[in-house]
């Protein structure tokens, strides 16, 4: 494999990996806080959070990745005090690259687990109320397992979205071969170059293969899941 | 523990306004269907809010709208048996059964898992996961579930209606002893009068929404004005007997206020005190002390009082001692045999006639 | 410049062979680039398509002074799908509308990409804009607008002279004038946040004649 | 219509294997929670594919997994009332009960949507939705849909269990007459044995994924090895008998071959020919006919046989002209009576003791 | 309003509303489509057509742009024909941006539709099937009915990812102004001038108030027909 693909792309393609896998993982949880509150709870400004999550879907990929320039950049507003008080810096780093992969995928990941949380039985969960169980145990041993399969929905969507984020991601944390390269940045710069459409064709299968891969992945995993609740 | 129930509640075409207590026991809500028992259960378990209302389980306030005080679901402990089974799917029967476990109290008088196991019969269920269960096997699974889970109040919405009279036969004492022996109090909502006339304390009538009546078993099931509204066939009244002693042909002899009593083998030991439902209908009278029959039971009593329906039919009140007991007659037979108050009359019983199920422990 | 790319990097591959320093390059839009680095951007160097968006840089003071200057020039071509198109001459008021009959003319944005604004001075120093302004098709950058023409989506398409070199299915069938639009260059600098000898070098190598003769391979024009 | 029914199914831990026909009029399926009743009715519907088996309606097949025939649900047209209603959420009571309107052969015997909203007393729900119900009236609007869905068979799992007696009481008569008058084959899941008798042409024995016994009602229930698997004190006898005479007094005078029965009123005009069944236990024996007493109804009788039970009891088998009745007394009074086959005895019966629900049209 | 906004930018306003909104309610039945085809038939080549509905997702823009410039091009292998046959032509046309824009919320409406249908109780659909209705009937009765929300759920987030589509569609149907020049264009324009961001600002608001409102008025409908469902 090495043979075929130069160390930058190489660099690319594990870097991606990394990126839509850190991406998705430390999004979910928030995904599924998030999505749980909209589906269930009726508050003040719900609509406003309902917006703010959808915002990445909206605006055109390089205004979200200016926002996170000028809000997590090295002098954004929240990113001067991350980085003054927790040392944490964004700005061109792979874990940048991550913040767009993730906020880019977000609205996809709450959408999917929200139709999850809304289509479960909430008889169920009285139930489980009466045999004692508090709200965050109801939600621990009966909701979760139920959404399951809406969170693996979720997770393989932000991940296919995470693997794709170019926009966002090459406005954000520019495109440093084995810093913030992603394989979409790659494939834009080899695009960018007369010549450069069939090494960028390569790139774009190794793309495909992976999320192939993890897509069949996420399906035999929702489908074990599915088998289990319906009882065969 | 006594439950103070006060509540008041409107649906879009539907007011539950009631009010009643449930001493310890077992309480019978009964009722045609849409009278509103599955909604009162709701609120004592707290999944229904009503608009106005105050719940009370001695001096634990579940709910007191005007106080603004409304225990959680989980904080109130009440072993809910769904009319709906409602058991988790993504969890095996016996992850169902051991759900409440986990948040039981420690330390509280633990139902064993495998008693309840056998005598639900789910034995062979316990790998299994709901969806692939009959729906007498997911009311039975229900059913232990909320006995597992250590309530302080058992709320069983027609637990047994799925269930076939072998199992029922099976499950009622064992809910019997629950009540008795884990001095469990129980909310029942059954359409099955000997379920009620054999588990009550307590019944509550209700109709569209409101208590029509509620007192002790025996004053309701004896008393010939609300006898009907349980339905004619099955008005009854409950006698008190003691186990005299057990015979060799199977029989067990008791002794009530009326007279000696043989009722088909009852599992008591000598000197048990037993209710013993006996309905009305399977109740003969005779003017004369019949011989040659096969009836077993004959005994002397006294009209106390003799009420004719609409139709052909007529209840009797009888007294024997200070025990009630009531017969249904046809109202040509008050003519024949000339009944009225103050007649002494033989009250016939066929040992036959007494249920397993109208036989039951004193509680 | 993304458009830089192949000769950028043999240039910096040499640089890394010869003085054991690697050199990173990130390529993209120059505004996007030009965004970064005044956010903060750890960049050394910055080599722009744009004279506008060095000014920014420039304006918000990450220039080192007296370090930018116009390293490569370049020029803008008519391109023609196919491999044998034939040859026009372009000057003042040449029939690019007929040429086009009912087709479009690839052109990156003419507002604000760079190759697009310096197309549309050209068309309009012609005078031609106003009659082909309507058949334009603007892409987000000048490859994009070289693969409308290489699929044959668009007869026609106006690109930098480095970006035809290489395509199989277009012809460069004209060269603008150079006079016809301002110069195109592409200013480079070093930047505030470079400090050591390093990235001086680099920039100097970008401007030595083996790096020129890679920009030149590549259709550069060396203006230093 | 005759229903030919053979299917053999395996689930993990569960073998159905079963072959009986279902002849005109209502077959009952009987037997324990989980002995394959729901899994025998979802093959004849075809929302199960069993392993192996053929099932005909006269001469339509069903299912042959011989010949790969497999009629798809809908062109089965059962109206199939689910032991969970399955109501749709997303409509009306009133559209659930005309959803099968839309696809019902045109021009077939309609039943009326008032007739039927009159009779399950769901009038006031019509605009509400499934959600908002009470367990009882679910099933209630199941039942509607599937007899407003024109079937050209009803199968009812366990249809009144979640009703109240006297909502069953209404409901059961009109079953009759669906089977009668619409001629609708009819398979019904019961746990109740009053359904079963007084339903019932055909009764089916379940047990443990098999059939153990299938004939005519009457057959199987006086049968005294059937009777027990029904439950000993379900055990009984079907009587033929004519009305002769309405009374005043509100009793129905009819005519058996063991003689004249009086019954509270039976809403039938003279001349009519009823099956009235006589439970077992009912019955009260005597050597010599008693006099003062209050049940009406003396039959001369000869014993057939008695058969001793393993408890107390015992089932005597009785002639009267060509027809049978049960009786279960004690083993005691077996003795004390001396009853032995041949010998005549006075069966003596209480008018009340027939319930309304026991008295049904021959079907 | 017109006068804040030059006639291109107010152009490009509503071309971005009707390409979203042609591309979600065409996408829309063949969304359904495939969502229960994936949902609840077992098929040769079932993940074949699940990858192909995700590739979208998974690749760059740009490439997904090139493609659709290969496919459905004047000289496109698909678009040939549909020229010559029927007179439908994408290129450089309102009806290409559409198609781009349809293509890239194809995953995320697909996906949507599809958990909502893996939530519908097939125990109803049976229900339905006894009662005389067949497969089609009963989808369009029983099913459809209950995956509203989800419909609902996929056309929003399709339309969403409409407003802000921009590489595909660039690449695909370049950016002509009051034909392809949709919102993301405009504001692509706009951010690579110097000084333009302010002008990009305003167009941004206004996406992001058409998107909120569509949200808004989803969420509303999504409620209703909730409430229908749940019978109160
Ligand atoms: N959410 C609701 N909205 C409107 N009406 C309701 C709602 N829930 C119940 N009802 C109505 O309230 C009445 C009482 O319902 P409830 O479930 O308490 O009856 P029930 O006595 O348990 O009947 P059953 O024996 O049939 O289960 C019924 O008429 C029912 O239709
Ligand atoms: N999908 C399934 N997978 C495995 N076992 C099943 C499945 N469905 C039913 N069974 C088993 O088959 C047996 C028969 O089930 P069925 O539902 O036919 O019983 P039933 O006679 O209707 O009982 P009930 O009166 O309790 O409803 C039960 O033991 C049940 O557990
Ligand atoms: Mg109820
Ligand atoms: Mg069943």
């Amino acid at each position: 494999m090495a043979d075929w693909l130069t160390p930058d792309e190489w660099r690319a393609v594990a870097l991606s990996l990394r990126v839509s896998f850190w991406a998705t993982l430390v999004s979910l949880p928030l995904g599924v806080m998030v999505a749980y509150a909209l589906a269930r709870w009726d508050f003040w400004g719900k609509q406003v959070l309902n917006g703010i999550v959808h915002l990445p879907l909206i605006l055109p990929p390089v205004v979200t990745g200016y926002l996170l320039l000028v809000t997590f950049g090295r002098k954004g507003t929240v990113g001067l005090y991350l980085d003054q008080w927790f040392g944490i810096v964004f700005a061109f780093r792979w874990t940048g690259a991550a913040l767009a992969a993730g906020i880019m995928a977000f609205p996809l990941m709450v959408r999917a687990i929200r139709l999850a949380i809304e289509a479960v039985d909430p008889r169920l969960e009285q139930a489980a109320g009466t045999l004692g169980a508090s709200r965050p145990w109801v939600f621990a041993t009966v909701t979760l397992p139920l959404i399951l399969p809406g969170i693996i929905a979720g997770a393989i969507l932000a991940f296919a979205k995470a693997m794709g984020e170019f926009g966002a991601t090459i406005t954000f944390v520019s495109n440093i071969p084995g810093q913030t390269q992603t394989m979409p940045s790659a494939i834009y710069a080899l695009l960018q170059v007369p010549g450069g459409d069939a090494q960028a064709a390569r790139l774009v299968w190794i793309a495909i293969a992976i999320a192939m891969s993890a897509l069949l992945l996420s399906e035999w995993v929702a489908r074990a899941v599915a088998r289990r609740i319906s009882g065969t | 523990m006594t439950l103070q129930i006060a509540l008041r509640h409107r649906f879009a075409g539907f007011v539950l306004d009631v009010a009643f207590e449930a001493p310890a026991g077992v309480t019978v809500l009964f009722g045609r269907s849409g009278s509103g028992k599955t909604t009162v259960i709701n609120a004592v378990a707290g999944l229904l809010r009503p608009d106005q209302g105050r719940i009370t389980a001695d001096d634990v306030v579940l709910l007191d709208t005007k106080a603004g005080t409304n225990l959680p679901p989980h904080r109130r402990r009440i072993g809910y048996v769904f009319q709906d089974a409602r058991l988790f799917p993504h969890l095996t029967v016996r992850q169902n059964l051991l759900y409440g476990r986990w948040f039981a109290p420690k330390g509280a008088a633990a139902v064993e898992l495998g008693r309840i196991v056998d005598l639900l019969g789910i034995g062979a269920l316990l790998n299994r996961r709901p969806g692939a269960l009959s729906g007498g096997e997911k009311q039975r699974v229900a059913i232990g579930r909320a006995i597992l889970s250590n309530p302080r109040l058992l709320a069983l919405d027609e637990p047994l209606a799925a269930l076939d009279e072998a199992r029922k036969a099976e499950i009622l004492p064992y809910l019997e002893r629950l009540r008795d022996e884990l001095r469990l109090p129980i909310l029942y909502v059954s359409h099955a009068i000997s379920e009620v006339a054999r588990l009550a304390t307590t019944v509550v009538l209700m109709e569209a929404g409101r208590v029509t009546a509620a007192g002790p078993t025996a004053a309701i099931l004896s008393d010939p004005v609300t006898a009907p509204l349980l339905g004619l066939r099955e008005a009854g009244a409950i006698l008190l007997a003691t186990v005299v002693a057990q015979d060799d042909d199977g029989l067990t002899r008791l002794v009530c206020a009326a007279g000696p009593l043989w009722l088909p083998r009852v599992a008591a030991p000598v000197g048990a005190s037993l209710r013993v439902r006996i309905l009305a209908q399977d109740v003969m009278l005779a003017t004369t002390r019949p011989i040659g029959i096969s009836a077993l039971n004959v005994l002397s009593t006294t009209v106390r009082d003799v009420r004719m329906g609409d139709g052909p039919g007529a209840l009797v009140q009888l007294e024997a001692g200070d025990e009630m007991l009531l017969a249904r007659v046809t109202r040509r037979s008050v003519d024949a045999l000339g009944l009225a108050a103050g007649q002494p009359v033989f009250a016939v019983l066929k040992a036959v006639s007494v249920a397993q199920e109208n036989v039951g422990a004193t509680g | 410049a993304a458009s830089m790319k192949t000769a950028l990097d043999a240039v910096a591959a040499d640089f890394q062979a010869a003085t054991g320093h690697g050199v990173i390059i990130s390529y993209g839009a120059s505004n996007a680039l030009a965004k970064q680095i005044i956010e903060g951007a750890p960049a050394d160097i910055f080599v722009s398509a744009a004279v506008n968006w060095m000014d920014e840089v420039e304006k918000a003071g990450q220039v080192v002074d007296g370090t930018r200057r116009d390293l490569f020039g370049n020029a803008l071509v008519l391109v023609a799908h196919g491999k044998d198109a034939a040859a026009v001459a372009i000057g003042p008021g040449f029939d690019l509308a007929g040429l086009l009959g009912d087709g479009k003319l690839a052109m990156a944005m003419v507002d604000s990409v760079p190759a697009g604004q310096y197309g549309k001075e050209a068309l309009e120093s012609l005078g031609i804009w106003s009659a082909v302004e309507g058949a334009v098709a603007q892409s987000e950058n000048v490859r994009a607008a070289l693969t409308l023409v290489s699929t044959g989506e668009a007869p026609y398409g106006i690109v930098y002279a480095t970006d035809a070199v290489s395509d199989d299915n277009v012809t460069v069938v004209g060269t603008f004038p150079a006079d016809s639009h301002k110069p195109i260059v592409y200013p480079g600098a070093l930047l505030t946040g470079a400090a050591d000898d390093a990235d001086r070098a680099f920039f100097e190598a970008l401007s030595l004649d083996a790096g020129d003769a890679k920009f030149v391979e590549q259709g550069f024009v060396i203006l230093n």
